[in-house]
């Protein structure tokens, strides 16, 4: 029996203390014609081994090209250290910190956690973790709907420079609110929200939603769009890349009041690419919203003897306090890997992590350098970038990144389904990790594909 | 001597780890200086080693699975096979682009296939989607499902979520995030949901019910069939909240009991790890009604059966996207792991072995002079001790004995919940921990039981031994202090 | 200045404390004409990503075929959790346990790893480890004379059924005192020690070495032999699989008396093949001489206050006290590997380890038998065998390996060098982790190769 | 409440781990009864969950770098970067049997080659071979080429191995295990060789002469090249114990010093972990004389430029091998990774720093009061404090304040080593502790020594607060208990 210690001696002699006679008789209050008869469809068990060889196998299966993909994962270097301590026991196989008392290493690195996000973007306060990007651009939607008082309308400015499929998600998460999301337009020159488009009488605007860099790496003119939501009642939600922050003005610093909300993709502190996740949402408020902020926040406060300790605070906000009146449903969030970004940032420092941004944005623009002197490729957008940029090919996106797979390379991500007005449009990345050989390669092997 | 300092105030300005950065990046010429940032962030400056000492010694203050038994009621703290990570960190799975073409993905989408069919036969469901990614995103992607399907029949004038009064903070608090109200159902003196309530409050507004089974008092509901049959014939659909899977496994499948939708806390039954707060995962399983509406992307196979992900484009009434990928996929795999290890045999003796450890404790604790919430039920994987006598006289809470267990080793089971049980302990074992494991703990509670009779503030100063006495929560709450600031002053 | 924590401001001020200007100042005892001028030869330094992702390179250009090779190093499972918690940092990177106060996980480790490999090979004693199965062999046969006082001739029967690079390094090692090895030939319908060839009057013998199995694989006739050497007053020192043990009769069983030291290469138990190493030797002997033993050793005792606790013990046989006069000059063994191979026994058992050796014994059987019956293909020996056999071909091995290696097996080892009288012979070997697809692939790719 | 039991008492008769041996193995039928284990070895049968929970537990006892300062004199220990296990362990490593094809493991030997220059380059000799397991085997392979140069000139004469008395005790034993006997040479006041003793012991029976520079006694020997032209006329060669290379990487090449042979802790100056007692690992370095005698296998190029073993083929006159295989390759893999972070600056920064923490910390010492061994000297890597005073008064040992020392959270210097130096702390803080470490450690000595001077009791009964109080030695050798019983009985 895999995982389950019991002798036959012992056994015994607990069902007696129970007083049954077997373990079947345990489950005598389920009523008869309920009881399953079989788990077909489940293989029989396999021990260790076994399934370490599939697996193998199967890890094996997974081809991984040259990566030039970005679009809200990008391959960023891990410093072993990370991982190494990530997943130690300790941390690994614990449950939520609810003692507080026997949980001072994971509550104390989230307190630490909260502080290095709110440095990065330049906000007061911030939580320990929601799922992921998207979601936690929902719980933003959502947190500001309930922040701000003065507006009746919940309208919520989307534009479209934001993640695609965060916005799907904020849709299917938000849908049952009465809350309006208004699609904003993007410049097709600059690939950015232009402010001059922006109506002078909005009306009444509850947020608006500012990416930055956005989807295609452009950069937003966000002091403008936040002095012009703010002078019309709007809160300002940024979802912002944590690497960029290194090196790109934080939204507690955008225009004259900063941003209100702050969300985003926590992935790139060291998390990795993984198919996808588990990765981490991350969000931060101004410090008079933050009880209307989701998700878990730890608090320090002081033991009997007045030594400094850390707890789950404000849980007043949360599902198990208030029920069907909590600022969200998230229970459990991220928590491991929280924890490893918070290696991840106090092993980088500042200063590496700038160092990564500027290396991974030196190295898209090289690779945009590259293909774009290739024939019939051409950047599509002017505004400044950083860390990826949109391309446009002289024929469909998806054929050219089948073909770029016979090279071992991994090219980007087509735009034709969710911009098909930008044609051919190819959506590109090259963090610190990809070499100038590589960067060479693809060229090559660009360059053969379109010849 | 037993203080680590923040990881703030290791750092030194000026510190950096040249291990990590051997050159200094490009340059940023191209960004305007409007765009760029002005001041570095205050992330520490520490040395490589500074951060490994420190994480290393902040982990060593925790409880966990690994270092200490865990009862932790609810959350099903069962041994997290090590091979469930080691496994999903090879390279092959780690490296993998989520955008990555589905040629180069048929290793993790064989995974994923696998780990659908098996969850479909564990639950009884007809669809599986992997994408919640933890038990409450799966009772959102539920609720949402039933109101779908209402939706989709024109059928609006279903308002109302019933849920048990017993029933976790998540369920409530979802149905409202799906825009129905919540009305609470009162549990009845042995446990079990109060049926003439339960008539009573059904009808054309009820758009469903909440349910998990064996509920969050660890018994199990025995007039299932008749609930089901209420709700179903007033028009509502059953929800099954998944968390206490661990119980059942193999012994009855909610789709059986006539759910319609259910969640399975992965992190709970099928001992991926809770990583001290998540990340966990909570698929879904439908049965045939609300297939349509399930949530995106789910694993398929085309014709000549490669694998490939279901969208829109195949879901078109699906509920839509719930992640920017595809969920949790490394918490996935994990269970994944673990399923092929366990195969059939080995998930029932599951819920055999989580029955019968509860039951065992139980006995024991009740034979030592304990009471127990629902003294004449059988336990399942969990039951619930009531210290409300203790409370009285000699005057220790429930939280007083749960701090008291710490000092002997033992993190505590969970206290105050459910809510409608006065002075609680909810208690799980699981079914990987041993007899010895079981007999240590009824040792402790028997010796905090004596030291309350004899001094009440031996247990009301506990912990002891701990990195830190009793916090304050209140002061925490009172006197927000969220973030580490150079200057020690409190955040604008 | 990777892993180097210092600011400037924190050199600037050290250098003042310690009374100088400058860092150079700090060598001026060194006398000017050593000084080097530069570390030519030595690339700059690298970055870990950079590293890292040579490494990788490096890694995969290790091609990694089928494996049917044994001789002395076993591709076996080694269940997930073993790494997993050896190389956590305490572990990992703790010093020898002389602090036993602040040392007490390693050395309980320790005391408990003594006592699994002692119950293993039925020996009443176990020390901490030695470098390797070979070295631990050269060690018992230096104890063996310090230990059989009676014994003047320094002579130790050497049978080649020995691993060949063990006599080689027995041979590097013993070389210089006074030792003699004398060679004792198998026999080669058994591939064994044939008792009844030894002498009925051997003279002063000093200890006879027995390998169980043997290099082929054979099965030795222990008893005998050990009865034999303990009747003309020679010590007998077995060399010994550890995974064998659990189905073999062990040397604390052999003849009337057992064996007297034992050694053996611990790899089996949990340490990954690795090219080589590093793994660990292990060493018992009988109580009596245990103040013969080399390496460390770690005892039970008691603290101020009564409690159980662990030490280094026996400290006068080593370097450290004895010096000139230690059993051995061994100081760093193999601390870590012999912290797996505990975790690994634990996690075994001895139910779980009797099913590896039962499984690795099949499975090299299944492979006798598919391979045996190409054309051409024939065993050698007839004695009973574990785990490993010597099979001959009708062509040389080395080509036939060679063309199997373009099959992605490597398919055993070759003995033409060490054993040239035997032959075209092949020693093969099929772990646990061998399946049946795995035996047919190699039936095939043979049958192909010879055909 | 700190107890962990011995694994043999978490065990219990018929506990199995399905999980590593789901079906029963084959059976022995063709091995006969006589040659078949009769009774089960008594391995403990716990489960998975227990072994790990154990072991964590156990880990959580130990000091080590991760978690502690760790001052130990003469053994470097220094951060382990946790780069060079990561990537020691890729699966295209760990997975490689040594008897590969050479064809198959370019992968590798490209590293160990690698490694084989750098090493060359660092000492300043002509060859490297990388297969010594620790600095023991190093010392053995050195003297053992020195022996085979004497005879291989049919200089037979030379029986006799020169060792100062502050050596390491490897040094002398290695002597003898080649078969030569030891003569000291004694310390002058200053902690030099005594050049006049030197003088009066060298002739025509000296073999040659072991040292290590900088000394064990933390000082640089400045008279080396007299040294060496002593050794060297009486014809003798120089042993060069490179245990504290750390101290004059890229400062002084041993080769230029005149020594013939030289080894290389590894898991000193290249910073692969110690692991509680190894692996280590001791590549020796040869001059051109003798190179013949070099240990196998080394790496080597064919024509093609691909690499390949070196053997006995190549080197007929080679002392041999040491290992089954070609030594500690792992531990050689993290010495590598190392060394490529490093580079060449790198390296130089390593003894500029390691000898400016050592100063620093000696003049701080020395400030707050404290003797050392040889005050006239810098400190190179390390240095030597005596407390030969506080042992008349107060009356507290150098082994009081180490484990005082322990209850401060720190690792205790070595003790009583050299031996020459009475109630002596070696003290080397390495590189990688930064200036606060440092400065705590002072904090803590002050500490103690106020201790110690208001009541000798406080120190004579550390530590208080591991988990342990201060063991007994004595007993430990006098009534040994090596290994557990279940009877509780001795072994026999
Ligand atoms: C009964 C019950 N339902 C739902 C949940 C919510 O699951 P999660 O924390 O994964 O969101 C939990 C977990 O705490 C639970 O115990
Ligand atoms: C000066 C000196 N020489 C030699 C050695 C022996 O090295 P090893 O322990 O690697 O055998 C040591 C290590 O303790 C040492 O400090």
């Amino acid at each position: 029996m895999p995982f389950i210690p019991h002798t036959e001696g012992d056994t015994r002699a607990m069902l007696a203390t129970c007083g049954v006679d077997s373990l079947e008789d345990l489950f005598d209050e389920i009523p008869p014609e309920l009881r399953a008869n079989a788990l077909d469809g489940i293989p029989a068990g396999c021990d260790e081994l076994a399934v370490s060889q599939l697996l193998h196998a199967r890890a094996a299966q997974n081809a991984q090209p040259l990566c030039f993909s970005g679009a809200g994962a990008y391959e960023h270097h891990i410093p072993a250290a990370v991982w190494e301590i990530t997943s130690r026991g300790e941390y690994y196989s614990a449950y939520t910190p609810y003692q507080a008392e026997a949980s001072q290493g994971t509550l104390q690195l989230l307190y630490e956690f909260q502080t290095m996000v709110a440095e990065l973007t330049a906000m007061a306060v911030a939580n320990a973790s929601l799922y992921d990007g998207a979601t936690a651009l929902a719980e933003a939607v959502l947190m500001a709907v309930r922040a701000n008082r003065k507006s009746k309308s919940r309208r919520i400015l989307m534009p479209r420079t934001v993640h695609p499929r965060y916005r799907d998600v904020v849709e299917t998460i938000v849908r049952h609110q009465g809350i309006e999301l208004t699609r904003l337009d993007y410049d097709t020159a600059g690939g950015h929200i232009d402010p001059t488009s922006l109506p002078t009488e909005p009306g009444d605007v509850t947020a608006l939603v500012i990416p930055q860099p956005n989807f295609f790496g452009a950069l937003e003119d966000a002091d403008t769009l936040t002095d012009w939501a703010h002078a019309h009642g709007a809160l300002v939600i940024g979802v912002v890349n944590p690497t960029a922050m290194a090196v790109i003005n934080p939204p507690g610093e955008w225009g004259g009041a900063g941003a209100d909300i702050v969300c985003g993709e926590g992935q790139p502190l060291g998390i990795p690419l993984a198919s996808g996740g588990p990765y981490f949402g991350f969000m931060c408020c101004k410090q008079k919203i933050v009880r209307q902020m989701p998700g878990r926040i730890i608090g320090a406060t002081v033991d009997l003897e007045g030594k400094r300790g850390y707890v789950l605070t404000l849980q007043a906000r949360e599902q198990h306090i208030r029920r069907s009146k909590a600022t969200s449903n998230i229970c459990t969030n991220q928590g491991l890997m929280t924890t490893a970004a918070t290696i991840y940032m106090a092993v980088m420092g500042s200063a590496g992590l700038e160092n990564v941004a500027r290396q991974c944005h030196a190295n898209t623009r090289a690779l945009i350098k590259q293909l774009s002197a290739i024939d019939g490729v051409e950047t599509v957008f002017d505004r400044p970038t950083f860390h990826e940029t949109v391309l446009r090919l002289p024929r469909p996106v998806n054929g050219v990144l089948e073909e770029l797979a016979g090279h071992g390379i991994l090219g980007g991500v087509d735009l034709a389904r969710d911009y098909p007005e930008l044609g051919h449009a190819l959506l590109v990345c090259a963090t610190e990790t990809r070499s100038e050989a590589d960067l060479d390669a693809y060229a090559v092997a660009l360059r053969e594909v379109l010849a | 001597m037993n203080n680590e300092p923040l990881i703030f105030e290791h750092s030194r300005p000026g510190r950096i780890n040249r291990a990590q950065s051997a050159h200094l990046g490009g340059d940023l010429d191209d960004i305007p200086d409007t765009l760029r940032r002005q001041r570095r962030p205050g992330l520490p400056e520490v040395s490589e080693l500074d951060a490994v000492r420190h994480y290393t010694r902040l982990s060593q203050k925790n409880f966990s699975i690994d270092t200490h038994f865990y009862p932790l009621g609810s959350c099903t703290m069962k041994y997290n096979p090590r091979a469930c990570n080691t496994l999903a960190s090879l390279p092959g799975f780690l490296g993998q682009h989520p955008l990555s073409a589905v040629r180069d993905s048929q290793g993790i989408l064989a995974c994923l296939w696998d780990l659908q069919e098996m969850l479909k036969a564990v639950t009884g469901m007809c669809a599986v989607s992997l994408t919640p990614m933890a038990g409450a995103q799966g009772e959102f992607a539920g609720v949402a499902m039933i109101r779908a399907y209402h939706d989709a029949r024109g059928d609006d004038a279903r308002t109302e979520i019933l849920v048990p009064d017993a029933a976790h903070g998540t369920n409530p608090a979802t149905a409202t995030m799906c825009g129905y109200s919540v009305r609470e159902i009162p549990t009845d003196a042995q446990g079990d949901v109060d049926v003439v309530a339960l008539k009573a409050a059904v009808g054309p507004h009820t758009a469903g019910i909440m349910l998990t089974n064996p509920s969050t008092l660890g018994v199990f509901e025995r007039r299932i069939h008749e609930i089901a049959r209420i709700v179903h014939q007033a028009g509502g659909l059953l929800y099954y909240d998944g968390a206490n899977l661990n119980a059942i496994l193999g012994k009855v499948k909610p789709g059986d009991m006539g759910f319609d939708v259910i969640h399975i806390n992965l992190h709970k039954t099928f001992s991926t790890p809770h990583g001290g707060g998540g990340p966990g995962s909570g698929p879904v399983g439908v049965s045939e009604r609300l297939h349509p509406f399930i949530p995106i992307p789910l694993v398929g196979r085309d014709d000549n059966s490669a694998f490939r992900w279901l969208d829109e484009h195949d879901l078109p009434q699906s509920i839509g996207r719930l992640s920017a990928h595809m969920g949790n996929t490394g918490i996935l795999l994990r269970a994944y792991v673990y399923a092929l290890m366990l195969g059939r045999e080995g998930m029932v003796r599951i819920a055999d072995y989580a029955t019968l450890n509860a039951n065992y404790l139980m006995a024991r604790l009740r034979a030592a002079g304990f009471d127990m919430a629902l003294p004449e039920r059988r336990a399942t994987h969990e039951f619930i001790l009531t210290l409300k006598h203790q409370a009285k006289e000699p005057g220790v809470t429930a939280m007083d004995f749960a701090k008291r267990l710490l000092d002997y080793g033992f993190h505590a089971p969970t206290t105050y919940f459910p809510l409608i049980i006065p002075e609680c302990l909810l208690i799980e074992p699981t079914e990987t921990e041993s007899k010895e494991a079981l007999d240590a703990f009824v040792e402790a509670m028997v010796a905090i039981q004596a030291e309350a009779e004899k001094d009440v503030e031996t247990l009301k100063g506990a912990p002891y031994s701990l990195p830190v006495r009793r916090l304050d929560d209140v002061q925490a709450a009172r006197e927000l202090d969220l973030r580490w600031q150079a200057n020690g002053g409190m955040a604008s």
